[in-house]
């Protein structure tokens, strides 16, 4: 029986976390299968709730988010018959496979729509907890911005420098708020349960978001430009699916394998133009060809554009 | 009027207080829609079922046992700590810059060491608002509670700016080296074998069995405790007797301080072995209902902490074989504060008035 | 900084300084009335989710409210009940009240919605929707007055209006009027006012009870005017921060206005600009998060002033020993 | 409702009726507390337009037996009649309508409001305050006039002299229209001077047909004012007789409910070396009001000095700066060597150290803990001495108990049971215990207040014997009380406390009550 282990923002994020369990569920629907899920309360549980998954044996283990990481890294080899999988992390024990994303392939993509979207020529992104991993959808959020509209500016804000940044509705509604005022008329949430807030505020305020991970268009039809797909739903999907036959090692989920991609439905047809599409295909095809590579701020903790 | 014999005030009244607690939790689970009888078996086996459950209710309580003595001594001094929480925090801020300063040779000497660091930390995060309570006047409770968050904020920048290793994401500190680990449970001899690998709870259980006895010694057996008890009993008897107000105050705040901080021995040296945010987990708040159920006494509080260690494994348990969520061990944690605490008169005013009743009657007869 | 930057975090801290002065005010009744209040966190969480909830099933944010108000109110009155009828002690009572709506909320919210503790998302009019006053689009290009009035002063939820006309009420209530007496006597001397012929319990509960309608307000605008519904945890120590507020405030509702905002603009400041260069020293923010608590502990020093609380407060009124 | 409407008409009828019916008349009234019987089937009629005074021992219920005429405390049977209707009065509110006013022995004043606010206060005409402020204003001026209680109406409560809070008591019953006034011990807190205008206010009241309940423990004042006088004793009302055919021996007999010795046989003082010398002793309290004035006195070993003077006058502060647990100036010495005032070593442990023992005031929040058990109780503030520790560490319990429980016995504490909470003895036998713990230790110099408020007559002479034998044993002894004719027979000489100065030194054989009245109201030295 598998597991899946949520983060902090927890199961219903709407956005990260809720990818996952998307994954789940498909899972559970198309094999008839059951599997097991926990949502973690504090820090200070990881361990516990790692532990009392391989203790009750369910094999493979999924878990969503770095906070993880070191905390697999010390319970792995104590349940070496037990596979694991993590999320956007790499721990190197040899019964745990890493799953990472080019997320900044997929915010390239949502960036150059911004770029044309945007009217002001200033644009905004929100960012949950300020880490590198949120540094790297930002820095390619911008880089796509940059490739649309030379000029533009990119408003950035991260909400916290804790946990508690990835469900804070009300301080990203402020951030969105702020982020008006000086003149973006488009934002991208990169930031988990806070996201909501910064959609919540950019519908109040008649302006376009963007949402991340899951595909966010349907919470403000007609508002949200797009949504950053980051197809956590496979990931679990697939570990699920090869269960106990989980093959350890790094897993990379590029914009190539659909890892990551836009998310085009019909809540967003109305805003998204023909040459915006156009432009997202090309982009596409260009980077997936390797004639455009998206800078990875993870690869020298730096950005070349702001 | 001192009619009401000694049980029912030790025994009894704790005892029908935590029933309706239990029982109201209960319909509580019943209006979710849930089956109490199985969340309680639920409970049980996972909290007692097997030795992981053991492991991890002895764990949890053993930090109970630390933050309901540290309650329990401020509050022989008529001070109400509700600050166990911050001073826990900063505890685990003291464990942890121990563990990480010097390569330790063997963890018995890093125990040493962690325990005068988390002590200290704690008490000095106690000493502001007891110096402000002793010499200002400044209610303790609100300068406690203050203290929980200022406490919280610096820890997020301890761990966030200072504490970090290069290149990690989350704020924590890194690991601490393997020889600072504490023996676990399954490590000991004898009990050994009744403990599986995994289980965190760990020699820091001993050490706080150790500091019930301290702490009975200090309160019941000793000049020091005698103080603390007259003053916290009548404030102007104990001026009246040459007992300095300020030093009852003091001592007693550093002694729960201290008590709270060396909490972090189990949770951040003993099984977190690094410290992340929020390592306490609320167990700051839980030493109050700890402490109010065991009335103040170590063995009350030791009993107390078995049981809420109990009701955090069991309520884990709870949370992944059910779908009712863990937060239904805050409810009942709750309601253990509501009616031991608040709400006592309403069983005791009736009680004792029957035994005053009644002593009333054999006198007439 | 141009003004414009200045009007937008004004207009934030007024937002977020509102679930906070409905909070404090709240309070301020049941303190003045010598019943100390720990729970005002747990009051405004269990609004929160009431208001979030029935909002988010009936569709209305005014039946929200008032399901908001009757979350909070159930709690104000188990408060009551220990503080006043069994003569408890009111601080413990307060921590149980915390926990009891930190855990409740999130057993009931995840029984009803299966969504992991939250309420569904709120929308259209099962929100509170901002007021744009008579007027504000007109004078918005006037310079000065213009983003003030259109910016600071017009836009906000009816829930913001009243708390700000709560304050010069409550002032009223307390100074002007026979209840304001009595209640402002029973929190300084229980008995002047049971000698006098008049019921020290009554007095007592109608205080514990005005507290629950404002903390409840403060919940529900929480929950269906700042945020678009209930998520777990979502008062954040805002019920403590009100705490501070009021004895920053010593208890009296025109400062109390001023100690709310006061602590409104520092979270809309430290929202803005999580770390503040000061030239010398950076503040972190979690220097800018912690500063409500420090100033109320300087306060409470009495350093600046001293703070005293309402002479019975925290004691139960007691007759016969 | 329907008993307000009822007694309404009780009060035209009555007025018809007038010198008939009496204004109050209490029948079998009973009230526990617990265990404690304070008052047992009490009846009592009182005649409108006269003064009646109610005596009686401390805790002998005379409180209880006013409160539960004025609806703060129920009755457990019992009935009451107002004017010559059966009256129910369940609170407050209902004494009050039923035309009843009273002035507590602590005062139920709001201290941060002001005068005007606090006569109001549940007075109010209407829900804004506005209105009732202002008729009280005028009223106030008026019935000031009538009765000569001047007070500034603006003034706030806690700026007041007691003498004037007293009197904002007493305009807050006349302004609710009260014909009928109680009031509890109203001279133990005020100056002479104050208590002489007290009962000039209090004869007119008289004048204009009121009825006062007045309760006290001066015999002096009952035989001055009042026109007829209860004693309880016990919880029970023991008589009721005319002032004027009674005399204050027969009162106080009636009171403790034997002859009263109250001269204590003892041997003349054979005083020896100088124990204690105080020069120019000041105490300023929390208020910044001076409370000490400069005082100077001497006491030698083997004699009591006796501090005579009305509650209030600087006794108290001068037993807490000599206990220790007050700060003073000015200088003390012990045998010669001066004490540390206000350092480091000015607390009650170092005062003990040096021979001063303690016998508090107040026992209740002062000389024991009630929580604690007697064995606890009997070692409190001795707690350090060498001879009660086991080890560094540890304290002796078990050979405290067992000295507990001898000296129990030997000041013949009932029960002797060590481990019994304080609370549960009896007030005689916890003032045993302190005496116990303070005597025993032979100390140079011992400190006594009032050593036998609440106290039965047989602990009274007990302790005032054990009094004599620890002057006989040579220890100096200061002895503060407000009980007049205590201070006459223990003391060997007799000092006089007002206002923070002592007015003179009287032999008690060469001095009269009448010579110790008139200095401590301040008139002669
Ligand atoms: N509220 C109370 N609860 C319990 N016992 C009480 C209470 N009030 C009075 N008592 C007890 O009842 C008895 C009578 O008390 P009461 O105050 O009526 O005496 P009193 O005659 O007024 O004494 P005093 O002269 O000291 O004022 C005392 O033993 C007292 O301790
Ligand atoms: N049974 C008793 N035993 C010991 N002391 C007593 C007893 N009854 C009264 N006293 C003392 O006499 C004082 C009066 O007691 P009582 O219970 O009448 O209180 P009160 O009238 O409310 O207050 P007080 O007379 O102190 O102003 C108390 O301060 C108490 O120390
Ligand atoms: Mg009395
Ligand atoms: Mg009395």
């Amino acid at each position: 029986e598998p597991a899946l282990i949520y983060d902090l923002g927890g199961k219903f994020d709407k956005s990260f976390n809720e990818a996952a369990y998307n994954g789940a569920k498909k899972w559970a629907e198309e094999t008839g299968g059951s599997y097991k899920e926990l949502e973690m309360q504090s820090e200070a549980q990881r361990e516990q709730a790692l532990r009392k998954l391989a203790e009750s044996g369910a094999n493979p283990i999924v878990m969503t988010g770095f906070a993880f990481g070191d905390t697999l890294n010390t319970v792995a080899p104590d349940y070496p018959d037990t596979k694991f999988a993590i999320i956007d992390m790499v721990v190197d024990q040899p019964n745990v496979e890493s799953v990472v994303f080019t997320e900044e392939q997929g915010s390239y993509l949502v960036g150059l729509m911004a770029g044309m979207a945007s009217k002001t020529g200033t644009v905004g992104f929100v960012g949950g907890m300020d880490i590198p991993l949120i540094r790297k959808f930002a820095c390619g959020y911008v880089q796509g911005v940059k490739a649309a509209n030379p000029d533009a500016k990119v408003v950035q804000n991260m909400t916290g420098t804790t946990p508690a940044a990835w469900n804070d509705p009300v301080k990203g509604g402020e951030i969105a708020k702020a982020q008006i005022s000086q003149g973006a008329d488009v934002i991208y949430a990169a930031a988990g349960g806070t996201g909501i807030g910064v959609l919540q505020a950019a519908a109040d305020g008649g302006i376009l978001s963007i949402g991340v991970d899951s595909n966010q268009n349907y919470l403000h039809p007609g508002q949200v430009l797009t949504s950053m797909l980051k197809r956590v739903d496979n990931a679990v999907y697939d570990a699920f699916k090869e269960g106990a036959d989980l093959k350890p090692g790094i897993k990379v989920m590029s914009l190539a394998d659909d890892g990551v991609g836009v998310a085009l439905d019909d809540n967003n047809k109305s805003l998204v133009t023909p040459e915006m599409l156009a432009a997202v295909d090309q982009a596409k095809a260009d980077i997936i060809a390797g004639k455009v590579t998206v800078h990875d701020y993870m690869s020298d903790d730096s950005c070349p554009v702001q | 009027m001192e009619k009401t014999p000694k049980w029912v005030d030790v025994a009894l009244i704790p005892f029908l207080n935590l029933l309706i607690a239990f029982v109201i939790s209960g319909i509580v689970v019943l209006l979710i829609g849930e089956d109490p009888i199985k969340a309680i078996k639920v409970m049980v086996s996972g909290a007692l079922g097997s030795p992981y459950g053991w492991g991890y209710t002895l764990y949890y309580a053993t930090n109970f046992i630390f933050t309901g003595l540290a309650v329990a001594v401020a509050y022989h001094a008529s001070q109400f700590n509700i600050g166990g929480e911050g001073q826990a925090t900063l505890g685990g801020l003291g464990v942890a810059l121990v563990c990480l300063a010097l390569p330790w040779p063997h963890w018995s000497v890093a125990l040493v060491a962690a325990m005068i660091g988390g002590a200290l930390f704690g008490a000095a995060w106690a000493a502001i608002p007891a110096w402000l309570q002793a010499k200002r006047g400044s209610h303790i409770v609100i300068t406690t509670i203050m203290f929980n968050f200022i406490g919280a904020s610096l820890l997020n920048y301890m761990l966030v700016n200072v504490l970090r290793p290069r290149g990690a994401m989350d704020p924590a500190t890194a690991r601490f080296a393997r020889e600072t680990y504490l023996p676990t449970f399954h490590d000991l001899p004898v009990i050994g074998q009744f403990f599986s690998k995994s289980v965190p709870a760990n020699i820091s259980f001993f050490i706080a069995l150790l500091a019930c006895w301290l702490v009975w010694i200090l309160i019941w057996r000793t000049k020091l405790g005698f103080e603390i008890r007259a003053y916290g009993r009548s404030e102007s008897a104990a001026r009246y007797a040459g007992i300095s107000p300020v030093k009852v105050i003091m001592v007693a705040m550093l002694i729960s301080g201290g008590l709270a901080g060396l909490m972090a021995i189990n949770n951040v040296m003993g099984q977190g072995h690094r410290l992340v945010l929020n390592s306490v987990e609320g167990a700051g708040f839980i030493g109050i209902a700890v402490a109010l159920m065991g009335r103040n006494h170590p063995v009350g509080v030791f009993l107390a902490a078995i049981l809420f260690g109990f009701l955090y494994q069991g309520g884990g348990e709870l949370a992944l074989e059910t779908t009712i969520p863990r937060e239904l061990i805050t409810v009942i944690q709750a309601l253990v504060i509501l009616f031991t605490g608040a709400f006592d008169n309403m069983l005791r005013a009736p009680i004792e008035s029957f035994f005053v009743a009644r002593a009333n009657a054999r006198k007439e007869a | 900084m141009d003004f414009g930057t200045i009007v937008e975090i004004l207009d934030s801290a007024v937002r977020l300084g509102t679930p906070l002065l409905l909070a404090c005010l709240a309070g301020l009744f049941s303190e003045r009335a010598g019943i100390f209040d720990i729970g005002l966190e747990g009051k405004m969480l269990m609004a929160a989710f009431f208001s979030g909830a029935v909002a988010a099933v009936t569709g209305s944010a005014w039946l929200g409210l008032l399901a908001g108000v009757g979350g909070s109110m159930s709690l104000a009155m188990v408060h009551g009940l220990a503080s006043i009828t069994f003569r408890g002690n009111q601080l413990i009572s307060g921590v149980a009240v915390n926990f009891l709506a930190s855990g409740f909320t999130v057993l009931i919210a995840q029984s009803w919605f299966q969504q992991g503790g939250r309420t569904p998302q709120l929308s259209g009019h099962a929100r509170f929707e901002p007021i744009t006053l008579p007027g504000a689009s007109a004078v918005k290009d006037v310079p000065v007055i213009g983003p003030l009035y259109s910016n600071l002063i017009s836009g906000h939820t009816i829930l913001v209006y009243v708390a700000f006309a709560m304050v010069p009420l409550t002032w009223w209530v307390l100074f002007r009027t026979r209840f304001g007496l009595r209640l402002r006597a029973v929190g300084e001397n229980p008995e002047s006012v049971d000698t006098a012929g008049v019921s020290v319990i009554r007095l007592r509960y109608t205080a514990v009870a005005i507290t629950g309608v404002l903390a409840g307000l403060a919940g529900t605008y929480l929950a269906t005017g700042l945020a678009a519904g209930f998520v777990k945890e979502m008062t954040a120590g805002r019920g403590y921060i009100a705490l501070a507020a009021l004895i920053f405030a010593k208890w009296r509702p025109v400062p109390a206005l001023g100690a709310t905002m006061l602590f409104g603009l520092l979270e809309a400041i430290s929202n803005r600009y999580p770390n503040i260069d000061l030239g010398v020293v950076t503040l972190p923010i979690q220097f800018m998060q912690a500063v409500p608590y420090i100033l109320t502990v300087v306060i409470l020093a009495g350093f600046i002033g001293k703070a005293i609380p309402p002479r019975a407060g925290g004691q139960p009124y007691v007759k016969e020993r | 409702m329907v008993d307000v409407q009822a007694n309404e008409a009780g009060r035209q009828a009555t007025a018809a009726l007038a010198t008939q019916a009496p204004a109050i008349e209490l029948k079998g009234i009973s009230k526990a507390f617990g265990t404690v019987q304070a008052n047992k089937d009490i009846s009592i009629r009182v005649m409108p337009g006269t003064i009646h005074g109610i005596i009686g021992e401390n805790g002998a219920g005379k409180s209880t037996l006013m409160s539960i005429l004025y609806g703060f405390y129920k009755a457990d049977a019992g009935e009451i009649w107002i004017k010559g209707q059966r009256t129910q009065i369940p609170d407050s509110q209902a004494a009050i309508s039923a035309g009843i006013g009273m002035v507590f022995q602590h005062f139920k004043l709001v201290q941060n409001f002001t005068v005007l606010e606090n006569i109001i206060l549940g007075a109010e005409d209407g829900a804004l305050l506005r209105p009732s402020l202002a008729k009280a204003r005028k009223e106030l001026k008026r019935l000031a006039e009538e009765y000569e209680l001047n007070v500034d109406p603006d003034e706030l409560i806690e700026e007041l002299s007691v003498g004037h809070q007293q009197r904002v008591e007493i305009l807050k019953a006349l302004y609710r229209q009260a014909d009928i006034l109680i009031l509890d011990e109203p001279t133990g807190v005020l100056t002479p001077a104050e208590a002489d205008h007290l009962f000039r206010i209090l004869d007119n009241l008289r004048k204009e047909g009121k009825t006062i309940i007045l309760i006290t423990h001066k015999l002096r004042e009952i035989m001055e004012i009042t026109d007829t006088v209860s004693v309880m004793r016990r919880g029970e009302m023991t008589a009721t007789v005319k002032t004027a055919e009674t005399s204050p021996e027969q009162l106080a007999e009636l009171m403790v409910g034997r002859k009263v010795l109250l001269n204590v046989t003892k041997t003349p003082a054979q005083p020896g070396k100088t124990v204690l010398e105080v020069e120019n002793l000041r105490v300023v309290d929390e208020d910044r009001v001076e409370r000490l004035k400069g005082i100077n006195l001497t006491i030698r070993a083997g004699e009591i000095l006796g501090i005579a003077g009305v509650a209030g006058n600087g006794q108290s502060e001068l037993l807490e700066v000599l206990g220790g647990f007050a700060k003073g100036t000015g200088t003390i010495r012990i045998n010669g060597e001066e004490i540390d005032l206000t350092g480091k070593h000015s607390d009650g442990q170092s005062r003990r150290r040096r021979g001063i023992s303690h016998v508090p005031e107040d026992r209740h929040h002062l000389g024991l803990i009630l929580d604690f058990a007697a064995w606890e109780n009997m070692i409190f503030g001795y707690h350090k001495d060498a001879a009660y520790q086991k080890n560094a560490f540890i304290m002796d319990n078990a050979g405290i108990v067992k000295h507990t429980q001898e000296a129990m016995e030997r000041f013949d504490v009932r029960p002797p049971i060590p481990t019994l909470p304080a609370k549960s003895f009896s007030g005689g036998n916890q003032q045993k215990i302190v005496l116990a713990r303070e005597i025993e230790r032979s100390p140079a110099l011992l400190l006594v207040g009032q050593p036998t408020r609440g106290v039965d007559i047989g602990a009274i002479e007990f302790i005032h014997k054990r009094i004599v034998e620890l002057r006989d044993e040579g220890a100096a002894i200061l002895l503060v009380s407000v009980e007049l004719d205590e201070i006459r027979s223990l003391s060997d000489r007799i000092a006089v406390m007002f206002d923070g100065q002592i007015m003179g030194e009287r032999l008690p054989e060469e001095t009269d009550e009448k010579e110790l009245g008139l200095m401590m109201a301040g008139v002669v030295n």
